[in-house]
């Protein structure tokens, strides 16, 4: 068991009051495994990712626990986060094509960042040239600006960067959005081939887009208004989703390869719920088709069958 | 105003969406943009400060209706509470507050008309420059720097001499026609930023004039940055007006607060002891300007929620 | 990179050409007779006199030629380095005004605009999110440079020079004093020099602190420096990246603000009859001498022009993606 | 570390300064101070030379050193120079302070308070019985600055200088010939001595060592700057700076052994005129002992018990120097009518200037415009019967009589009805009369008169007023107070009723109303050639003079324009005051040696216990 998340909850602090982005989440990545995470825009999946491993300003840590290999990761201090950073957790941001200083050349950039966490850049030098290589680029990129790179370039090298300690776990937020669909491929199979190199050892890819995930997840977290719906092995969520929103949310796909799932969702009558002050119960119920009195007490995110759970009254009813 | 220019010349305070917070996004901008408006302690105090002087600057000279340059009262006569006096008198015995309540006035005056001349100077030469660029651009670029070269003092020293009497409309005219250079440079900056943007292209490519994109597809898109500037460029017309009537070429027989400033050294204000001649203009001018960068920085804050303090 | 400057090059001689002659034509735009005028306010006493004077100037200054002549004079006398003749100091050429005003200038305003830049910078950068510090630093910034350069310096004098004499009150160095390399003459020097610099260096170093505080916060809230946390780097880091970035528009402000700066310096250098090319322009106002004028504003626009490529340089020096634009550019 | 750079920014700045500064300074070599001054200066903020302590500090060092100027032992003066000196040449009008009075001296002096000629570097001098030559006695044992001896060749070259028709003058139009013999120089003249004007001479003119300025003397002779030349008086040259004229005391100046005259302070330093705001700090913070500036507020300063006096202790504080005239264009209607003129003159209230302007530190012109150094030649008794008095009331009714009827708006129109609108000009910027023409405008209103009060360009004021080659003077009034106090009213009257008209343009500086009355003139030469012993037919003629003046009103005296003098007594004592010693207190040209040499005589140093 890599990680194991129990009963997360991060609020936003905003002006009209805290959001539950993140309303007590559970769940674990094992070893190897890479899994996705997707759900529309504002179900709380990017603060899930953040609060892993740096909760900005406006994100408050309410009460839960993370654990990597067996070691409490204390999310809620930004101070003794620092030493897992980087080398236990790592991120590639959404932002990676601006996620390098303009005015640093990258080698130097690097070679930078590593001396500042205590390592000697010479000794992973070598290292870095051999993954600048694995990723198809040149070499001599280190000695270059950023803005001499390709979106596609950048994106790579950010990926290369941020597993360049080895982490064990790598949270992937939105890589692929902002490209082309060749160059997702590539990123997408460059994950992968991290993975199978053991650079991380496992991998949180947070996206909209499920094709992606169909692609390199083994297993498929749903997420919705800040709470989880259905977590399974990627085959099962998109062939036998047992959550309604899952279900309505695969099926809007026509054909895999539809690029963003949340565009499509307009096909589902109503809109997530606000969470200033989010209804109790079941939080989809507004929504859902097959809502019954049930619904308004909070369904638990139960296991329905092995490596399946779900949190849906109607799934845990039939099955009680 | 120095560096202030820096601010605004460089980055473009566009609101950005403030994280995935899951609040319908047209009541965030509504709500948070209101709220923050109230909430930012430098917004709201330099407003108020810039209202109160306002109000001074208008009502003023209504409630003390006497002519600032009317030699009617004792000589060097202390502040006192009783009406008409409260900043005493000048050494001819003309009313201080009468002067510093229309010398205010001017400097609005030439704050608001000034400023807003060399921002929409600047805002048409950086414009075109920006958008248009190629030839356009290098010749815009060198009429900018010919114009932030050349003192315009000596401009003003020629122009000055052949005009029998100059007011302050004048002078805030001379102000806005020079002091537009960095303004056009830093629109034209984030111009080019923009130009190279989708929905610009768009614009063009829909077959739209030049004219109507800067309108209605470029200006709007940098909106806030514009207000900061000219912000910033009211300020500095106050600033240069008043170095201008201290050697001596302020309006003449108007009133305004460099002029006071002039008048109150060229008799010996301080060393006579009339430091209530003094004062006041120099206050008067630190408290509009600084308030008025205050704001901007205020406003940078509402526009941009990045920079706010959490 | 060589033709990236040589366009730059090109436009400053332009510009230049373009600013010299509309300063050339100061004079000749002139109402009134500069002459008339000289010999005005000698008031001599016989009439044959004063028409022997309007002859004797007449040529002196050359104004007995017609302006095309006068004009290509001018270009050739100013490659010779001669900005022409002083009216009012009769017949003394400009440019030896100027040399002798010039070192007195140039030290109060080096000093403080390098000192206030850097100073100003630092203090704003180390402000930028630090609340306590932002709280007092920022208020005092602002109310600097919202003051206008002589109503400090006024108030620098009268308090400093005149009540509690703790500095000199006027002149560039005492009146008791010749030029010496002597330590008296010197810290005699530094004495005069202090305030007339405190007046100039105060009000810039608020508008670079304010300027600088409110550029690092935009950094510190870039995408770059959000990675950096994310992994680990320490907050000297990202300050130093944050501070470098920011530091870049401050290159550009400097020679935005160089002409701003320059009129401030001559108002200061009036109060305090400072005796630099603020204390000579002054002069020349007073004295209606329009061709001094004319060469000091022409040795002003040289400076600016100078400076103003200076911070071309650098900031091509500084800012890699400029080098690397052009280096697209040349390629 | 980042401190360390700051200093060095700083000190480099300041050598930067010391360097260039000494390069330019001339004449003196520059004498490294003893190990005695560096040890005895101040902390790297030291405190002002100017201020006691660093006086003390001063003065610890050897009179010797030439490069510090003892406190105790200077005078520092301001008001004569506009401007760096820039010429020494006693020929030049724009020569610096002190050139002529303190470096070459004149035949005689003239004081116009006790309106008496003494003998200077003339011992004597004397009219033949028909009045027609005069001999010049030229003193003995008079030395050069270099040592040789002062000659009647020198005398009688420096006055034969004036042929040169570079310098202008037209002392040869009156005089026929210059000739030393002897000790003595003869002048000759052309027809009837111009008494008055050759008077003037033998007090203004410079005497100079022909040796030197022989060879100068030609076109080019204003060309020659003379820095550090040879002259008599009691100063030679120091130093001179931008800011600064300095002389230093002539130790073998004749005057001490012949009258037992010594100048008191070693040094004196003239202070080119800044702001009014530096120089009022340093006249009132002991800085500056003598200012010759217009200093507004000085009355208030005077009784304010900041040790700074003025020659009066009390109103009008000044000297008269000069009248402030205001001046009509009478080629212009309606100026062009003498009932006009007088109306305006008798519309104008100049105690409104004296008190709301000038706080009393000057005071109100006589109806003839004489200064008080010349109430004798004044008629009382017809001034009193003629002369034009403030009278808004009687103003409107002679306006009425003379047919200027009053238009809707309360102002008189022309004859013909169309309005009237007379724009006076003053220089902008001389901001005491710019004041002045405003309350002027506002009498002049109250009488019906519109008035235009404008502050053009100094350029375009005197454009306005000479009129050019190609065009006739524009202006409407003007306030002018070119004419000087002198030896004789001859100059004011010669100012007034100069014929003929100067050509327009810039050499114009007479008669600038461009009034023409021939019978006048006649009277005015007459005068130049009365001699100034003849105090009597002087009178006879001025008071024709004033008749005419008085009557048609050319031109209206409006107050007297202070020779402005304020000094501080914290280091000298003593000064010219109207009570102990009675003499003028001025450093500008000319003044020298109208008696303001005594000044310096007189002063006694503050000795501080």
């Amino acid at each position: 068991m890599s990680l194991q998340v129990s009963d997360l909850r991060v609020y936003y602090r905003t002006l009209a009051g805290d959001v539950k982005a993140l309303d007590g989440v559970t769940f674990s990545v094992a070893d190897k495994e890479i899994m996705g995470l997707a759900g529309e825009s504002g179900c709380g999946k990017s603060t899930l990712g953040n609060s892993l491993i740096r909760l900005d300003g406006r994100m408050k840590y309410i009460s839960g626990s993370v654990n990597l290999d067996g070691a409490e990761v204390p999310i809620w201090d930004d101070k003794e986060m620092i030493p897992f950073r980087f080398r236990e957790v790592s991120v590639v941001p959404q932002y990676a094509m601006s996620a390098m200083n303009p005015t640093r050349k990258i080698g130097k950039m690097v070679s930078e960042l590593t001396e500042s966490r205590g390592l000697r850049f010479r000794e992973i030098k070598d290292e870095l040239d051999r993954r600048i290589d694995l990723v198809g680029l040149d070499r001599d990129v280190l000695k270059r600006y950023p803005i001499e790179l390709s979106g596609g370039m950048k994106q790579r090298v950010v990926m290369v960067i941020s597993t360049l300690l080895d982490p064990s776990l790598l949270i992937a937020d939105e890589i692929t959005s902002a490209l082309d669909v060749s160059t997702q491929r590539a990123v997408a199979e460059t994950l992968v081939s991290f993975r199978d190199h053991g650079f991380v050892k496992s991998m949180m890819v947070i996206t909209h887009d499920i094709s992606i995930l169909y692609q390199i997840a083994d297993s498929i977290l749903i997420m919705y208004a800040g709470k989880l719906a259905e977590k399974a092995a990627t085959s099962t969520i998109i062939e036998k989703p047992r959550h309604p929103y899952t279900q309505m949310l695969i099926s809007s796909l026509p054909e895999v390869g539809v690029r963003y799932a949340d565009k499509k969702l307009a096909g589902i009558p109503g809109s997530p719920p606000s969470l200033l002050d989010p209804p109790t119960g079941c939080r989809f119920r507004a929504r859902c088709p097959l809502a019954f009195s049930k619904c308004v007490e909070e369904p638990p995110f139960v296991e329905v069958d092995t490596d399946h759970s779900v949190a849906c009254w109607k799934v845990a009813g039939t099955d009680a | 105003m120095t560096a202030m220019t820096g601010t605004a010349s460089e980055k473009s305070p566009s609101a950005d969406d403030a994280g995935n917070v899951p609040v319908p996004a047209a009541k965030r901008a509504r709500g948070e943009f209101l709220f923050f408006t109230l909430r930012s302690k430098k917004f709201v105090i330099s407003v108020s400060i810039l209202l109160l002087l306002a109000i001074v600057a208008i009502l003023g000279p209504v409630v003390d209706s006497t002519d600032p340059l009317a030699q009617e009262m004792l000589p060097m006569r202390h502040p006192t509470l009783d009406p008409g006096n409260w900043f005493g008198t000048t050494y001819f015995g003309e009313d201080v507050f009468a002067q510093f309540a229309n010398g205010l006035r001017a400097s609005f005056f030439i704050g608001f008309l000034g400023g807003g001349l060399a921002a929409i100077i600047g805002m048409l030469v950086g414009f075109l420059a920006g958008y248009r660029g190629g030839w356009v651009d290098e010749i815009l670029n060198m009429i900018t720097n010919i114009f932030l070269v050349i003192p315009t003092l000596a401009v003003l020293l020629v122009v000055t001499s052949y005009l029998q009497a100059r007011g302050v409309l004048f002078e805030a005219i001379f102000i806005g026609g020079t002091s537009w250079p960095w303004a056009a440079r830093a629109i034209r900056a984030q111009t080019f930023s923009l130009r190279s943007r989708d929905f610009i292209d768009l614009a063009k490519l829909s077959g739209r004039p030049g004219w109507k994109v800067i309108v209605f597809e470029i200006a709007p898109n940098m909106s806030s940055y514009l207000f900061l500037t000219y912000i910033l460029l009211f300020g500095g017309a106050i600033l240069i007006a008043a170095s201008l009537d201290f050697i001596g070429l302020g309006p003449t027989g108007g009133m305004s607060l460099g002029l006071m400033m002039f008048n109150a050294v060229t008799w010996a204000a301080l060393q006579l002891g009339i430091w209530w001649w003094f004062v006041p203009p120099g206050v008067g001018i630190i408290a509009v300007v600084g308030a008025l960068y205050v704001m901007n920085v205020g406003l940078d804050e509402i526009f941009n929620p990045k920079l706010r303090e959490m | 990179m060589r033709r990236y400057f040589g366009r730059k090059l090109f436009t400053y001689l332009i510009t230049f050409f373009v600013a010299a002659t509309i300063d050339w034509l100061i004079p000749r735009f002139m109402p009134g007779d500069p002459i008339a005028v000289l010999v005005t306010k000698t008031n001599i006493l016989s009439p044959t006199q004063a028409q022997r004077m309007v002859e004797y100037y007449t040529q002196l200054f050359g104004l007995d030629k017609p302006m095309p002549v006068q004009y290509l004079n001018f270009w050739t006398s100013l490659l010779h380095g001669n900005l022409g003749l002083s009216i009012y100091g009769n017949g003394t050429p400009v440019i030896d005004m100027i040399m002798a005003a010039v070192p007195y200038t140039l030290a109060l305003l080096v000093p403080a605009i390098l000192l206030s830049w850097w100073a100003g910078n630092s203090f704003g950068a180390l402000a930028a999110r630090r609340k306590w510090l932002d709280n007092t630093v920022l208020p005092v910034g602002y109310i600097l440079t919202a003051t206008p350069y002589m109503w400090l310096a006024l108030v620098l004098s009268f308090l400093l020079a005149f009540s509690f004499r703790m500095f000199p009150l006027s002149g560039g160095y005492g009146f008791n004093l010749e030029p010496t390399l002597t330590w008296l003459f010197f810290t005699d020097l530094v004495a005069h020099w202090v305030l007339p610099f405190l007046s100039l260096f105060l009000v810039m170093f608020g508008g670079w602190a304010i300027g600088m505080r409110n550029m690092i916060i935009y950094e510190l809230e870039s995408d770059y420096s959000r990675y950096l946390a994310s992994l680990g780097a320490p907050q000297s880091l990202i300050r130093k990246y944050a501070f470098r970035n920011a530091m870049l528009p401050q290159i550009t402000g400097l020679a935005l603000q160089l002409g701003v700066i320059v009129a401030g310096s001559l108002v200061t250098e009036i109060v305090f009859a400072y005796p630099g090319l603020g204390h000579l322009v002054f002069a020349a106002i007073q004295n209606q001498d329009y061709f001094l004028l004319q060469g000091i504003f022409l040795f002003i626009i040289i400076g600016v022009l100078l400076a103003n490529f200076i911070v071309d340089i650098v900031y091509v020096l500084v800012d890699p993606r400029v080098r690397v634009a052009m280096r697209g550019g040349t390629a | 570390m980042q401190l360390g750079k700051t200093r060095v920014v700083a000190l480099l700045a300041v050598v930067a300064i010391a360097a260039s500064a000494c390069g330019g300074s001339t004449a003196t070599p520059t004498v490294a101070a003893p190990g005695a001054t560096t040890g005895a200066t101040p902390a790297p903020v030291a405190t002002p030379a100017t201020t006691p302590a660093a006086a003390a500090v001063n003065g610890t060092l050897p009179p010797t050193d030439t490069t510090v100027y003892p406190r105790a032992e200077t005078l520092y003066t301001s008001g004569k120079q506009w401007g760096a000196p820039s010429t020494w040449n006693p020929f030049d009008s724009n020569m610096a302070m002190g050139v002529v009075g303190l470096q070459y001296e004149t035949l005689f002096l003239y004081d116009p308070i006790k309106d008496a000629y003494t003998p200077w570097l003339a011992s004597g001098g004397s009219w033949d019985s028909a009045k027609t030559t005069y001999t010049i006695n030229v003193r003995q044992g008079v030395k050069w600055s270099d040592g040789t001896a002062l000659t009647a060749a020198d005398v009688a070259f420096s006055l034969n200088i004036y042929q040169n028709a570079a310098l202008g003058s037209n002392l040869f139009t009156i005089v026929d010939k210059v000739v030393a013999s002897g000790n003595n120089v003869v002048v000759t003249f052309k027809g009837t001595p111009a008494y008055q004007e050759f008077s003037s001479a033998l007090y203004n003119d410079p005497i100079v060592p022909a040796a030197i300025w022989t060879a100068k003397n030609d076109a080019n002779i204003l060309k020659f700057l003379n820095q550090g030349g040879v002259g008599s008086g009691p100063y030679t040259y120091k130093t001179a700076a931008q800011d600064r004229m300095v002389w230093v005391k002539n130790p073998t100046w004749w005057a001490t052994a012949a009258l037992s005259l010594t100048v008191k302070p070693t040094y004196v330093v003239d202070i080119v005129n800044s702001s009014n705001n530096a120089a009022l700090g340093e006249l009132l913070s002991g800085g500056l002992d003598l200012d010759n500036n217009y200093l507004p507020g000085i009355a208030q300063i005077v009784n304010g018990g900041y040790g700074v006096t003025t020659y009066f202790a009390a109103a009008p504080y000044m000297l008269g120097g000069n009248t402030a005239w205001l001046v009509p264009n009478t080629k212009k209607a309606p100026l062009n009518d003498p009932a006009f003129r007088r109306a305006l003159a008798e519309a104008i209230d100049p105690n409104n200037v004296v008190v709301k302007d000038y706080g009393n530190i000057v005071a109100k012109a006589d109806p003839t415009g004489l200064l008080p150094v010349w109430s004798k030649y004044i008629d009382t008794a017809q001034v009193t019967s003629l002369g034009a008095t403030f009278d808004a009331t009687k103003a409107k009714a002679d306006l009425a009589a003379a047919g200027y009827k009053l238009g809707s708006d309360g102002f008189v129109t022309n004859k013909d009805g169309t309005a009237i609108k007379l724009n006076l000009e003053v220089p902008d910027g001389w901001s005491d009369w710019m004041e002045a023409e405003t309350l002027i405008a506002k009498d002049a209103a109250a009488a019906g008169i519109n008035i235009n009060p404008t502050h053009p360009a100094y350029a375009t004021v005197v454009n306005d007023r000479n009129g050019t080659a190609t065009a006739a003077p524009t202006f409407d009034l003007v306030i002018n107070n070119d004419v000087q106090i002198g030896n004789t009213p001859w100059v004011y009257y010669d100012y007034i009723f100069r014929q003929p008209q100067i050509a327009a343009g810039a050499a114009r500086n007479r008669n600038y109303e461009q009034y023409d009355n021939a019978a006048a003139w006649a009277l005015v030469q007459q005068l130049d050639k009365t001699p100034v012993e003849d105090t009597a037919t002087m009178k006879t003629i001025c008071s024709q003079l004033q008749k005419i003046q008085l009557t048609d009103e050319p031109i209206i005296p409006l107050w007297y324009n202070g020779e402005w003098s304020q000094v501080n007594n914290s280091v000298w004592t003593n000064w010219p005051s109207s009570t102990t010693n009675q003499v003028q207190p001025a450093t500008w040209n000319g003044y020298w040696q109208m008696g303001a040499i005594y000044m310096l005589t007189n002063l006694k140093p503050v000795t501080k216990s």
